[in-house]
């Protein structure tokens, strides 16, 4: 595919924009990415990324990436007109809208933010309620809000109290004020542990979606597995969403 | 057993087919070496599974399948009717195991021949430990021989001193080919978590990393061996390709590469014709073994 | 022996350390290993020698050197005053001459220690023959311990079934240290002259892509023997270092990556207090072995 | 360094021009540098090349590269503003000024005439008299004739006859027309053998250039061995150039 933009947005947070000749393919909201990265000694295999946000009016799909190592470093030095080598689109992704009017709590963290916003547009373009819960170290944390505003009231938490609520999302007023018929979260480990504590104790139906180490993203290697009810299973394939239920007890 | 081209897709690294059924014709294919296969259910070891090295990955899968009966019953129907040769890869933790699954295969109609698995460096009993010493692979080797009737092949593992006297006592056990190279035992630590990348701590390297030992591999054997030699380990390439088969392989497979690109194996088998043709060579044989 | 840091570089990729001496300076080092030496002058084998591979290369040098006798009258001088130690890497194709070229080191005051080579694979008779059996092993080190009253290294070959008893063999006998590891034997074909790219067929690889089968050979090695362990095998930065180090080594080897940057070894032998700095450790001690 | 200029003379030839902040090191004729290439997943050792030219005015050293293989096709792609390692200068180089007025031939072949320019203009500023001659397989071969022509005439030949004489350089009347005091050579391996041949027949000293393939390029690592009266000796460090009088017989 192409770069058609890169958008920088912190010192380690960028926003890749690509395109391509074709119309891109159906995607569903939580499903990912595997994007190759080329002209690096050190980088071997594919980087799994999220979608975040499919324009279908530019044909652009976009990825907004962490940079945590080599890989994501090479990804951030890409410039318009670049071509990149994307798979996809790959794995379950979230759960399709249930009921008319559902209210849909989404709780990000990080970088996990970046399947809510194409989640968070599916569900208020299929007459779902979503409400986003976002949560940063600090304010600088944050990008994208207007994006989110669009489908949906966005609550705040960051750890030093400098924008929204301070401490964790699990820590945010809104839990207790209001009532979810559902929730997906993806972010951290600890947080999504936590998440899933609070859905499990309020009975709520709560959904992740995890970032296992992939090898080959097409269920094929057996690298990526999540120990769940049943057994090991292929987080590229058989997720990443899971039902908590689904997986080893919290 | 008959192959449209030499390329194949190497066990564990290609699932049962399926996984790449969207992505590429399946019939372009040699063959699809499927996932490796054990008497009884395994769930394999624990995540982490993986880890990437320079131009490698390190994996400790651990033969995770749901067993031969399952194989038989639900994945059989499914594969046999692709456009060509499934082969299957048995494992096993004894002999016991190893003759009652190649037993099983047997009777699957559709499934031309099976690769036994004696060089599994990620699994505590079996394994590897055939295939590192010459009573190992050869008593293992000539049980399973009593019992499959179809063609038999043997894939070897580099982790040993002396690869050809290995080769040489699968040949005399009864192997009709040999397959080689697996994995080599490597092992990568996270030094800021201070543990090892992988949960058995050590686990197999392939990839483009391995492929001059490989080659030496199959340099060596195929001077030793008569039967016909199949040739892997780190080939991404139409050249990596006929390196191997310089190096004496009439086959090869390609496991790795598949994940850098799904359609490597594809573009591989049908460049190998294009390059013989434009190096002026009518038939593959004749560069098989050419710097033997 | 003292090391003033755990970095040392590698046999046979330094020369005698100064062709390096314009580019680093030499007293930052722990210690040089010089190039193989041997009781004859040996010619070593011809040109080709070396072959790129991912990540690595391949070398069939074989040991070229003007021999023990001319090394103690013509090289010594030179270096033996460089502010580090200068270990010798002693090579041979016999037990007798391994023996009588350690005699003649062990007369030179300012060498503190020799590092015996029985695992080169580039060399017909003797080098590794030694080193992939525990009896091979066992009796060249037992008779060099006879005649060499200072620090004893013994360097092993990854190119074996079990490493860790090879290595116990050698710690029996008398080694005070042992380094590892060294090249993996490989091959590399150049299919358009269809021929192999190094004079004598096969090589033995070095560089990044042999890193996790080296951390997997410290790792094992560094559980089963009491003596210190120097790791080496692909490092080419402070990361990679302190990987080895929580695998079990003590001291390090910089080899083929003086080859992409000449100052790497110094690099590294700094970037190290830095990293453990950095990560409040105040000893290396901490991390060794950290993994085991 | 830093890539002041990136010149493209056809689909395989190149010439790179690097600077530096520092005066460039005191370099001779015939030496050559060692490029490491960065951001390729395949290539892993540096690449010796010769030194072309120094411009000593603009601080520059000019690399004259023909494509071969994946090392000079990730060279040519560098852009004036990049950065590249190099370690310079290495090896002996040619012969300085023997005696006042001396007629030297230099003889180039394809890429082989890197190393000349400089040498020539050393010659030429020192009291020699350097005449080239060089050889391609066409026309398109030859690249900056003019440069040459400021410190010597210039002869050619080509094998399809396309330019200067058609034939290999050991064919070019000026051999038998005129006479030279010394011969320098850098060339495919057929034609140094075969220049060094016309030399030994008509007794006059020759010096090759050789390009053997090399790892460390300081004398360390033995893998560049030529052999030699002397025995095997490094190519890096001993040479490049030897006299022919020092090699194997031809
Ligand atoms: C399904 C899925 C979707 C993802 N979506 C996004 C996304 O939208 N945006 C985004 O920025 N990232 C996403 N990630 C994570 C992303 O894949 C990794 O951050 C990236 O692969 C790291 O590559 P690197 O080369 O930069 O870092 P590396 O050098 O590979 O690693 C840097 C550090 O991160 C750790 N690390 C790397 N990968 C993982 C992992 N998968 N799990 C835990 N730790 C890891 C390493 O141990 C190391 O400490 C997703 C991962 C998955 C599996
Ligand atoms: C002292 C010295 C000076 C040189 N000066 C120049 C110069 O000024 N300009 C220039 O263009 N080149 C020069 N060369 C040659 C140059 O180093 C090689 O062409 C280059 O290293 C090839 O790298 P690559 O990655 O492009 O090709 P590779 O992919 O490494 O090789 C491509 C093909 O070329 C062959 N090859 C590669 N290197 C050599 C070699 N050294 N000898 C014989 N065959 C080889 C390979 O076998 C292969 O067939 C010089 C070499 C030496 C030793
Ligand atoms: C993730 C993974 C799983 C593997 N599983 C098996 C297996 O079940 N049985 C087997 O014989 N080899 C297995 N292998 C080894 C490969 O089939 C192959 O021998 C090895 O990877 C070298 O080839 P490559 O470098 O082309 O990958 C596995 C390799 C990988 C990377
Ligand atoms: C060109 C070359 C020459 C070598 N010569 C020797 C030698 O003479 N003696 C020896 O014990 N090891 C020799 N080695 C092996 C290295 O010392 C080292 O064990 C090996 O290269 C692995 O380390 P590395 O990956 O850091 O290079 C040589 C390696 C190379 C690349
Ligand atoms: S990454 Fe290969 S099975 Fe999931
Ligand atoms: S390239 Fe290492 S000695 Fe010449």
């Amino acid at each position: 595919m192409k770069v058609a933009a890169n958008e920088r947005f912190s010192e380690s947070l960028f926003c890749l924009k690509l395109t391509c000749e074709e119309a891109l393919p159906e995607m569903r909201p939580g499903q990912f990415v595997e994007v190759r990265v080329d002209g690096s000694e050190k980088v071997f295999l594919r980087r799994p990324i999220s979608i975040h946000f499919v324009d279908r009016q530019r044909n652009e799909l976009w990825l907004l990436i962490q940079m945590v190592g080599e890989g994501t470093r090479q990804l951030s030095q890409l410039r318009p007109g670049d071509t990149v080598n994307v798979l996809m689109p790959l794995g379950n992704g979230f759960s399709p809208v249930g009921k008319e009017g559902e209210r849909v709590l989404l709780v990000g963290g990080g970088v996990g933010i970046a399947p809510l916003l194409e989640y968070g547009k599916y569900l208020k373009e299929n007459g779902a309620q979503p409400v986003f819960l976002l949560g940063a170290k600090s304010e600088n944390g944050f990008v994208e809000l207007p994006l989110f505003e669009q489908y949906g009231p966005v609550y705040l938490t960051t750890e030093d109290g400098s924008r929204g609520e301070r401490g964790f999302v699990t820590q945010h007023s809104i839990l207790s004020r209001e009532q979810f018929d559902r929730i997906s979260v993806c972010g951290p480990g600890p947080m999504m542990k936590a998440v899933g504590r609070f859905a499990l104790k309020g009975n709520i139906p709560c959904e992740v979606s995890l970032e296992n180490r992939m090898a080959c993203g097409l269920g094929a290697c057996l690298c990526c597995v999540e120990q769940t009810v049943r057994g090991n299973v292929c987080v590229c394939q058989e997720g990443p969403v899971f039902d908590i239920n689904d997986l080893s007890p919290l | 057993m008959e192959l449209k081209n030499p390329v194949m897709t190497a066990s564990g690294t290609f699932g049962y087919g399926t996984e790449y059924a969207d992505l590429i014709d399946l019939a372009d294919l040699g063959g699809i070496i499927v996932k490796g296969t054990t008497l009884h259910p395994r769930e394999g070891n624990a995540y982490p599974r993986m880890a990437e090295t320079a131009q490698g990955m390190l994996n400790c899968v651990g033969l995770q399948n749901k067993g031969v009966d399952y194989f038989c019953k639900h994945i059989y129907p499914v594969i046999k009717d692709y456009d060509t040769n499934i082969i299957v890869n048995v494992s096993g933790s004894s002999i016991e195991d190893y003759v009652e699954c190649a037993r099983r295969i047997d009777e699957l109609e559709q499934i031309p021949a099976i690769e036994l698995n004696i060089s599994c460096p990620n699994v505590k009993q079996g394994g590897m430990a055939f295939g590192v010493t010459t009573q190992g692979a050869a008593s293992v080797v000539k049980a399973v021989r009593e019992v499959y009737h179809k063609p038999l092949i043997v894939k070897l593992s580099p982790n040993v001193t002396n690869i050809s006297d290995i080769a040489l006592a699968a040949e005399d056990s009864g192997a009709d080919a040999l397959s080689l190279i697996n994995t080599l035992m490597g092992m990568a630590i996270d030094i800021e978590r201070r543990c090892p990348k992988l949960s058995i701590c050590t686990g197999g390297l392939s990839g483009p990393a391995v492929k001059p030992v490989a080659v030496r591999c199959v340099w060596q054997v195929a001077k030793a061996v008569k039967v016909p030699v199949i040739g892997l380990g780190g080939i991404s390439s139409v050249e990596d390709a006929i390196e191997f088969f310089m190096a004496g392989a009439s086959a090869i497979q390609i496991g790795t590469a598949n994940f850098i690109d799904p359609t490597i194996s594809v573009k591989v088998a049908k460049g190998i014709g294009k390059w013989l043709d434009d190096h002026k060579y009518k038939d593959i044989n004749e560069i098989v073994g050419a710097v033997i």
